[in-house]
């Protein structure tokens, strides 16, 4: 058995053969279930700490297997894959530890912790995808596996949730594959190539290849979240916390932003894509999602919705950083790739460490709520100075990249939409610190519930303290090695080498 | 080495095990279910064989056409062979829980007939045996769908009965025409001498239309949702999963070898043959569109999986414009998931059926808490129904959309997004309410885990057909019945 | 050569400790288990202030690579600071008992200890990022610290001070963009000498001016500093220099003063300097509170150094007569305005005490007493809690004592009186003195050149 | 060939009678017998075109399909009648329902 080839499908099996083992548990085996989740997420960082370094060290790792005649399911370690596979393993860990603790005691785990490793499968599966094919599967078997998740709850507001997600994303899918077989048949390739592989085409086809350029887009786009493909999200927000954590911070959103940079970079390549014409709309529908996001997020009472909002922009920053053409604004968006990811995450786990310790959904009850639970606040403080911008904070990191790759690229006007941005995050985050901290609280929470000796249960507070001292210190130490940064530029140096 | 005749056994065997089954009603299920297992391991058998020797051409007793009758496997055949064995097996199992011994005593004789008039058909050589075939076939399926009784399953039935005497009707005309022009009813011989004449159009026309109503293309369908709904829930699946296909594969075999006008004379009667596909094309662009919005307003389950049927059975009509070998195997690969994925989700509406004695959609009452793997299979079912990667579905679609861009028909192609989606939201239609509690709460009866376990697996079979697609498209190769000038 | 790399390896680490430090405290896990926590957090930097030792570190895996650094102007103002610090320290109350203390109190620590960490580093820092983080992390503590108080009109200054906090991180996220187009090195020297030849030089000093006016208070961004000194708490308005010190500080570190001229905008600087000025001297001639004095004071001084850089900025030859006092003006101005502050909230004090410690006049007539209570009253209002109880133990140790202390008594009641007297015009008139001998000793050293 | 063709030509016109008759007719037996003529059209065509070459002896494959032919449809007719009775007994009329989906039995 060669290693080499192998570890990419290892990475993927250590989630799926957890999920398929616990589709199978009795209800009532949670120590088993439990042990099952953190081994395969324990295993699975082992498995990509391996290919981390191997990558750096120009090892490479691929898998194939035949799926059609001409075509190959391809799960492949490049640079840019590390970074989301790096992302998505992390971050699966302590969600698991959180779900764990979220949903103790409450019915159907199996089913939601079957659905939960098979969502992070697609999603490692979308980040090793070789090619278009490949990702396009587990693209699809990502939307696939979070329904169940979305719909939990079994509530009518679920189901309603549910089906408009289902709406959106079967929609983008269907596009997807419209695009991706349109563009096999021109090319009768799909591997995801540095730089593109669509340059040598005749120049007759540009016109196709820009039609494609926008089907492709707009499919991931849904899941990205892009204006005005982002309905779905805000709505997606009745499923439980670890869901809307892991979803907004990593699978979904994410998968639909790391999908494009595959597109403009690997598929089209960057510089035939602005040659193409098609990255500066790309960048306008970006900064509109971001403004527009903004302002939506700055009238949403309900915490979790406010969230949302503020998600659907900020993976904007990620495409803001594609379509600038520039390798300083390529950083910027990979970087926050990995940045908005830890930062969001821990806002998503203390909204649900408020929700499940003292019933708060809204902001309007969250009045002192800084005294009752310090240190969930105190993440949450963070990651919200993040997401504006702060520094030394790992969003700071982002948005610098950006808004040099902006003036890089001789693209003032995008400085305007990072102010602007930062400022709508400010009126919309700073509020929520203020009334949390300094404000008297009312009197008694919606529904409290004591878990003894700290603020909330371990398994609850552990996962938001560790993702802030993470935002806190991938900014702080943006240029030690292998920090994403330090990852982004490398990954940069392939896209954009002579 | 011994030569084992398997072309011969997979027809026999049934048709004995039938007798058997008949004679002996207390032995019924026993005696099925070895048959049923014999009759999968044959086809192995029989697949293990074509494999070895290429495309095979049996001469039962020896006698030969003309009035002998000629057996013909190649790897359209074999495939359609398969697809019953796998299917017939899985029904099998599936009945042998879900039967009571008083309806099983009639169902296993009638199953076993029928499951050798499919295989007949598939191996006959002949246009005239296939009429025969045919009927049988038709005879059986009427009969299984009366079985269980009641006024609705019999009108059913009824209705289904007088359909499929009138589209045998048509075909025979068609090929007593065929017979009149050219003097046989083999179908190489006809393949060699065919040429455009009105009495062949005439009898094309016939043949076509009645294996159209057969096949329930719209707006010949209409006899099929009551028909698959009433009827008992194996009968369902075996109705969607095999016999329609039946009668695609007549129209199919007809159309690659006795009807290619379009390589032999070039000009007004290709031209002919090409409008004939456009229309089968539209036609079968309307039962996407129909079929899928017509399973979107449906409250009952079964009545929803059968339009579903209807729906996929246009998709298998879009590959006759687009007229390349992708779409023929895009066409035949979607039969075969299709039918393993159809199969799958009548046994899940029979699970849930049995489970909650109804089955209205609305009143699914939290089923993917209760019958958790009968929702997966479902769900499953419906992934590869969508043409969702991974699944059969998925490679089936991926086909036909690279045939329709590549022949520069992307219209075509457009009808099949179309229909994922329209599939897609009436999967999740009846998936959504399976989490929610009903307002009418009802007493759960109890489901064997058999019937459950059957669901399941022939759902991830659908969904492992998306993995392994090369190995049954390289079957399809065998006897190149697509022929090789087209692609 | 050990001993010198040992040296070298001290001084860093007491380096990384003097920002450091205040920061590791601030955490409520380490400093609610930790006596004297407060004065801990303040060691580094008086070793600091100590050693009289240029030193400076490079941390390259810092953000995208800092440097801090110590030399003598920065010394002085860590030195003024330490020394206002202290006194914070001195008179925040002890919230060590987690059941006792109010939780703003808890905040407070932690919002101080986060300030001095973002007055340290500003101070130290080398290079253009490490000063922006640094100042914001000073910013968004001082913000807590103006909203942590239960008073509305402190919120309210708090908010103000918020939205001029973030539009001035704005402004100098863009100076920093710009900057690094123009030059990869973000050190202070290297950055004047390339943004000295670079195109946007007026735009990078427009935004700088603008952008650090927004955090000093300075003229006509001032809103928030008299609401401040109003309704704040005093531990607080004697920290309220701090902001205004980093401001002017950024100010000189950021601009390349000395080595550009750029008349046009010098003259709107040093003309907006002037308008501050008067406007300080009427506004404050028509406060209706003591209390806001030191507000317009600031003001003031504030107006008088933009004069200052508008005169450099206009004509680098000015600069260089008195840039190098620069330091030294804002340090006195930092420690100026805290002296300011302590000696309004003295005089208030003894005004109302009387009035509001009926208890204590009744008690005795002696004046050690009478005396003793207007301490504890002072102390309470700054912050110092603990002091009513120790009164008991003072009282006792220290009647035996009460005739010294009387005579020290009449004494401070002399100046006090006479200060309640004159206080304002006093004040006004100490820091035009400070003013005018700093012109005054930049005139000669011009002249004597 | 003329009087040949003219078998054919009654063959197929009965099949069309019988095709309008299975659709006018409600009534199931009626059905059923339409379905019978329209069979027996069909192999009157089959008989007639048996003879393909004029004067030459007709040839016995048509005939022996004929045979084939018309046990199937027995067989058919058979199993159809016994469904109408069934369908009578249960409906109380040997009609197909108009409105087949209404109404459901579980």
């Amino acid at each position: 058995m060669n290693w080499d080839t192998w570890l990419p499908l290892l990475i993927v099996l250590s989630s799926l053969l957890v999920a398929l083992v616990i589709f199978v548990l009795p209800e009532d085996r949670s120590k088993t279930r439990t042990t099952l989740n953190l081994g395969g997420a324990a295993l699975k960082i082992v498995l990509v700490g391996i290919m981390v370094w191997g990558v750096f060290n120009g090892h490479h790792y691929e898998t194939r297997l035949p799926l059609l005649p001409g075509l190959d399911l391809v799960l492949r370690a490049d640079a840019l894959s590390m970074l989301f596979v790096a992302l998505s393993a992390g971050l699966w860990m302590l969600t698991t530890v959180y779900a764990v603790g979220y949903l103790e005691d409450s019915p159907h785990r199996s089913r939601f912790f079957g659905f939960f490793s098979l969502c992070v499968t697609a999603t490692v599966g979308v980040a090793l995808a070789g090619n278009l094919i490949t990702f396009l599967l587990f693209y699809e078997l990502l939307t696939l596996a979070t329904y169940p998740l979305i719909v939990h709850r079994g509530t009518e507001a679920a189901r309603k949730a549910g089906r408009t997600y289902l709406i959106y994303t079967l929609a983008g899918g269907a596009l997807l594959l419209l695009a991706t077989i349109w563009l096999y048949t021109l090319t009768g390739t799909l591997e995801f190539t540095a730089r593109g592989f669509l340059s040598t085409l005749d120049s007759s086809h540009h016109p196709v290849l820009v039609i494609i350029f926008v089907l492709l887009i707009t499919g991931l786009g849904v899941k990205a979240a892009i204006f005005p493909l982002h309905g779905w999200l805000p709505q997606a927000m009745v499923a439980p916390a670890p869901v809307s954590a892991l979803l907004h911070a990593v699978a979904v959103v994410k998968a639909g932003a790391f999908g494009i940079i595959r597109v403009v970079y690997d598929v089209f390549g960057i510089e035939f894509s602005a040659s193409l014409g098609v990255t500066l709309p790309l960048a306008i529908v970006a900064a509109v999602t971001i403004i527009y996001a903004s302002m939506r997020a700055l009238f949403q009472d309900d915490l979790k919705r406010r969230l949302a909002f503020s998600t659907v922009s900020q993976v904007s920053y990620i495409i803001l950083g594609i379509a600038i053409v520039g390798p300083m604004a390529t950083i910027g968006g990979m970087v926050h790739l990995v940045h908005q990811g830890v930062m969001k995450i821990t806002l998503f786990f203390c909204a649900g460490n408020l929700a499940e310790t003292l019933g708060i959904h809204k902001i309007s009850e969250m009045n002192g709520v800084g005294r009752r639970m310090p240190w969930t606040m105190a993440a949450f403080t963070i990651g919200a100075f993040g997401m504006i911008g702060a520094p030394p904070l790992a969003g700071f990191i982002s948005k610098w990249y950006l808004g040099l790759g902006a003036l890089e690229a001789g693209q003032d006007w995008v400085i305007f939409v990072l102010a602007g941005s930062s400022l709508l995050n400010a009126g919309y985050f700073l509020p929520i610190l203020y009334v949390s901290w300094f404000k008297e609280p009312a009197g008694s929470w919606p529904a409290e519930r004591c878990f003894g000796r700290y603020e909330t249960a371990l398994a609850l507070l552990a996962p938001p303290v560790i993702t802030a001292i993470l935002a806190l210190t991938l900014g702080l130490l943006a240029s030690a090695p292998f920090s994403p940064l330090e990852w982004a530029r490398f990954i940069t140096t392939l896209e954009y080498a002579p | 080495m011994i030569e084992m005749h398997w072309v011969v056994i997979v027809i026999l065997l049934p048709l004995t095990g039938a007798v058997v089954c008949f004679l002996w009603p207390r032995q019924t299920v026993v005696s099925g279910l070895i048959t049923a297992v014999g009759l999968f391991a044959s086809v192995l058998g029989l697949t293990w064989q074509v494999l070895e020797q290429g495309a095979l051409r049996y001469a039962v007793g020896g006698w030969g056409a003309p009035l002998g009758i000629d057996l013909y496997v190649d790897g359209l055949s074999l495939l359609m062979l398969i697809v019953t064995a796998v299917v017939g097996l899985a029904i099998s199992v599936y009945s042998s829980a879900y039967f009571r011994l008083d309806r099983a005593k009639h169902f296993w004789p009638l199953w076993l007939f029928l499951w050798a008039a499919l295989n007949a058909l598939f191996l006959s050589a002949d246009i005239f045996n296939i009429y025969v075939t045919l009927e049988l076939m038709g005879l059986a399926a009427v009969a299984l769908v009366a079985l269980s009784g009641g006024a609705n399953a019999l009108t059913a039935a009824m209705r289904y009965l007088l359909v499929s005497l009138l589209g045998s009707l048509f075909y025979l005309m068609g090929v007593a025409l065929l017979y009149h022009s050219y003097g046989s009813v083999d179908i190489a011989i006809l393949s060699q001498r065919v040429e455009s004449s009105p009495a062949v159009w005439v009898a094309i026309g016939l043949m076509v239309a009645g294996l159209l109503l057969k096949t329930a293309l719209f707006p010949l369908h209409f006899w099929l949702p009551p028909a698959h709904s009433s009827a008992p829930a194996p009968v369902s699946a075996l109705l969607s999963a095999l016999v329609v296909k039946a009668s695609f594969y007549i129209l199919l075999r007809l159309w690659l070898e006795v009807f290619p006008l379009t390589n032999t004379v070039p000009g007004q009667f290709a031209l002919g043959q090409f409008g004939l596909a456009q229309i089968l094309g539209l036609l079968g662009a309307a039962a996407v569109l129909w079929g899928g919005i017509q399973a979107l307003r449906q409250t009952r389950l079964k009545l929803l999986v059968a339009y579903s049927t209807v729906l996929q059975i246009g998709y298998l009509f879009l590959a006759f414009p687009l007229a390349s070998i992708i779409g023929w195997k895009a066409a035949l690969y979607l039969l075969l998931a299709h039918a393993v994925a159809k199969t799958a989700m009548f046994m899940a509406a029979g699970n849930i059926l049995f489970y909650g004695g109804h089955d209205r959609i609305a009143d699914l009452d939290r089923v993917a808490q209760r019958l958790p793997l009968t929702l997966s299979a479902f769900g499953l079912a419906g992934i590869s129904l969508m043409g969702l990667p991974p699944s059969g579905g998925f490679i089936a679609k991926w086909l036909l959309l690279e045939a329709a861009i590549r022949s520069g028909q992307w219209w075509w192609g457009l009808m099949l997004i179309v229909g994922g989606l329209l599939t897609g939201a009436y999967v999740f239609k009846v998936i959504g309410y399976a989490f929610t509690r009903s307002d009418l709460p009802h007493e759960p009866g109890f489901v064997p885990k058999r019937m459950e376990w059957v669901a399941l697996v022939m759902a991830l079979l659908a969904i492992v057909l998306g993995l392994f697609a090369p190995l049954p498209l390289a079957l399809l190769e065998i006897g190149s019945p697509f022929g090789e000038s087209l692609r | 050569m050990n001993d010198v790399l040992l040296l070298d390896f001290l001084m860093t680490l007491l380096l990384l400790f003097v920002p450091g430090l205040p920061l590791l405290l601030a955490f409520p896990a380490l400093h609610s288990r930790l006596p004297w926590f407060r004065y801990l957090a303040l060691l580094p930097a008086v070793i600091a202030v100590a050693i009289p030792e240029a030193h400076s570190v490079e941390l390259p895996w810092l953000l995208f690579g800092s440097e801090l650094g110590i030399e003598n102007s920065s010394r002085l103002l860590l030195a003024m600071s330490v020394f206002l610090w202290f006194w914070v320290m001195v008179l925040l109350p002890a919230a060590r008992d987690r059941s006792e203390g109010r939780p703003e109190d808890k905040y407070s620590t932690v919002f101080f200890l986060l300030a001095m960490t973002g007055n340290f580093g500003a101070i130290l820092a080398m290079d253009l990022v490490a000063f922006f983080v640094f100042s914001t992390l000073l910013g968004y503590s001082f913000y807590g610290l103006l909203v942590s108080g239960r008073k509305n009109k402190a919120r309210r200054a708090g908010r103000v001070y918020l939205v001029l906090l973030i539009l001035a991180d704005l402004l100098l996220f863009e100076v920093l963009l710009i900057t690094v187009l123009t030059t990869e090195n973000l050190e202070f020297a290297a950055v004047h000498q390339s943004m000295a030849q670079s195109d946007s030089l007026t735009l990078y000093l427009a935004l700088v001016v603008f952008a650090f006016a927004a955090r000093a208070g300075i003229w006509p961004l001032h809103f928030w500093l008299p609401l401040a000194y109003r309704s704040t708490r005093p531990a607080v308005a004697l920290l309220l220099g701090i902001p205004v010190v980093i401001g002017l500080l950024g100010i000189v570190r950021w601009l390349p003063l000395g080595e550009i001229s750029s008349p046009e905008l010098g003259l709107i600087i040093f003309g907006s300097g002037l308008v501050a000025m008067l406007f300080a001297i009427f506004a404050g001639l028509k406060m209706a509170q003591l209390k806001m004095l030191p507000a317009y004071a600031a003001i003031l001084v504030t107006g008088l150094f933009f004069t200052a850089v508008g005169a450099g900025l206009a004509d680098p030859v000015i600069w260089s007569h008195y840039g190098r006092f620069a330091y030294v003006f804002i340090a006195s101005l930092g420690s100026g305005l805290a002296v300011l502050v302590f000696a309004i909230s003295w005089l208030q004090v003894r005004r109302d005490y009387p009035a509001r410690s009926a208890g204590y006049a009744d008690d005795s007539n002696q004046w050690v007493e009478r005396w003793s209570g207007l301490v504890v009253v002072w102390a309470g209002n700054t912050g110092f809690d603990t002091l009513p109880r120790w009164r008991v133990w003072w009282l006792a140790k220290m009647r035996h004592l009460w005739l010294l202390i009387r005579i020290w008594q009449r004494q401070m009641g002399v100046y006090e009186r006479s200060l309640q007297r004159w206080g304002l015009a006093i004040t006004l008139f100490l820091l035009l003195a400070i003013t005018i001998t700093f012109v005054m000793a930049s005139a000669g050293l011009s002249s004597s050149i | 060939m003329s009087y040949i063709f003219l078998y054919a030509l009654v063959g197929m016109g009965l099949f069309t009678l019988g095709l309008y008759a299975l659709i006018i007719h409600a009534h199931l037996l009626r059905k059923i017998l339409a379905i019978n003529i329209m069979g027996s059209g069909v192999f009157l065509v089959l008989v007639a075109l048996a003879a393909r070459t004029e004067g030459a002896a007709p040839d016995p494959v048509p005939h022996a399909m004929v045979i084939t032919g018309i046990v199937v449809a027995v067989s058919a007719t058979a199993l159809a009648l016994a469904l109408m009775l069934r369908v009578r007994s249960e409906t109380g009329r040997a009609e197909l329902d108009e409105e087949p989906l209404s109404k459901f039995d579980d």
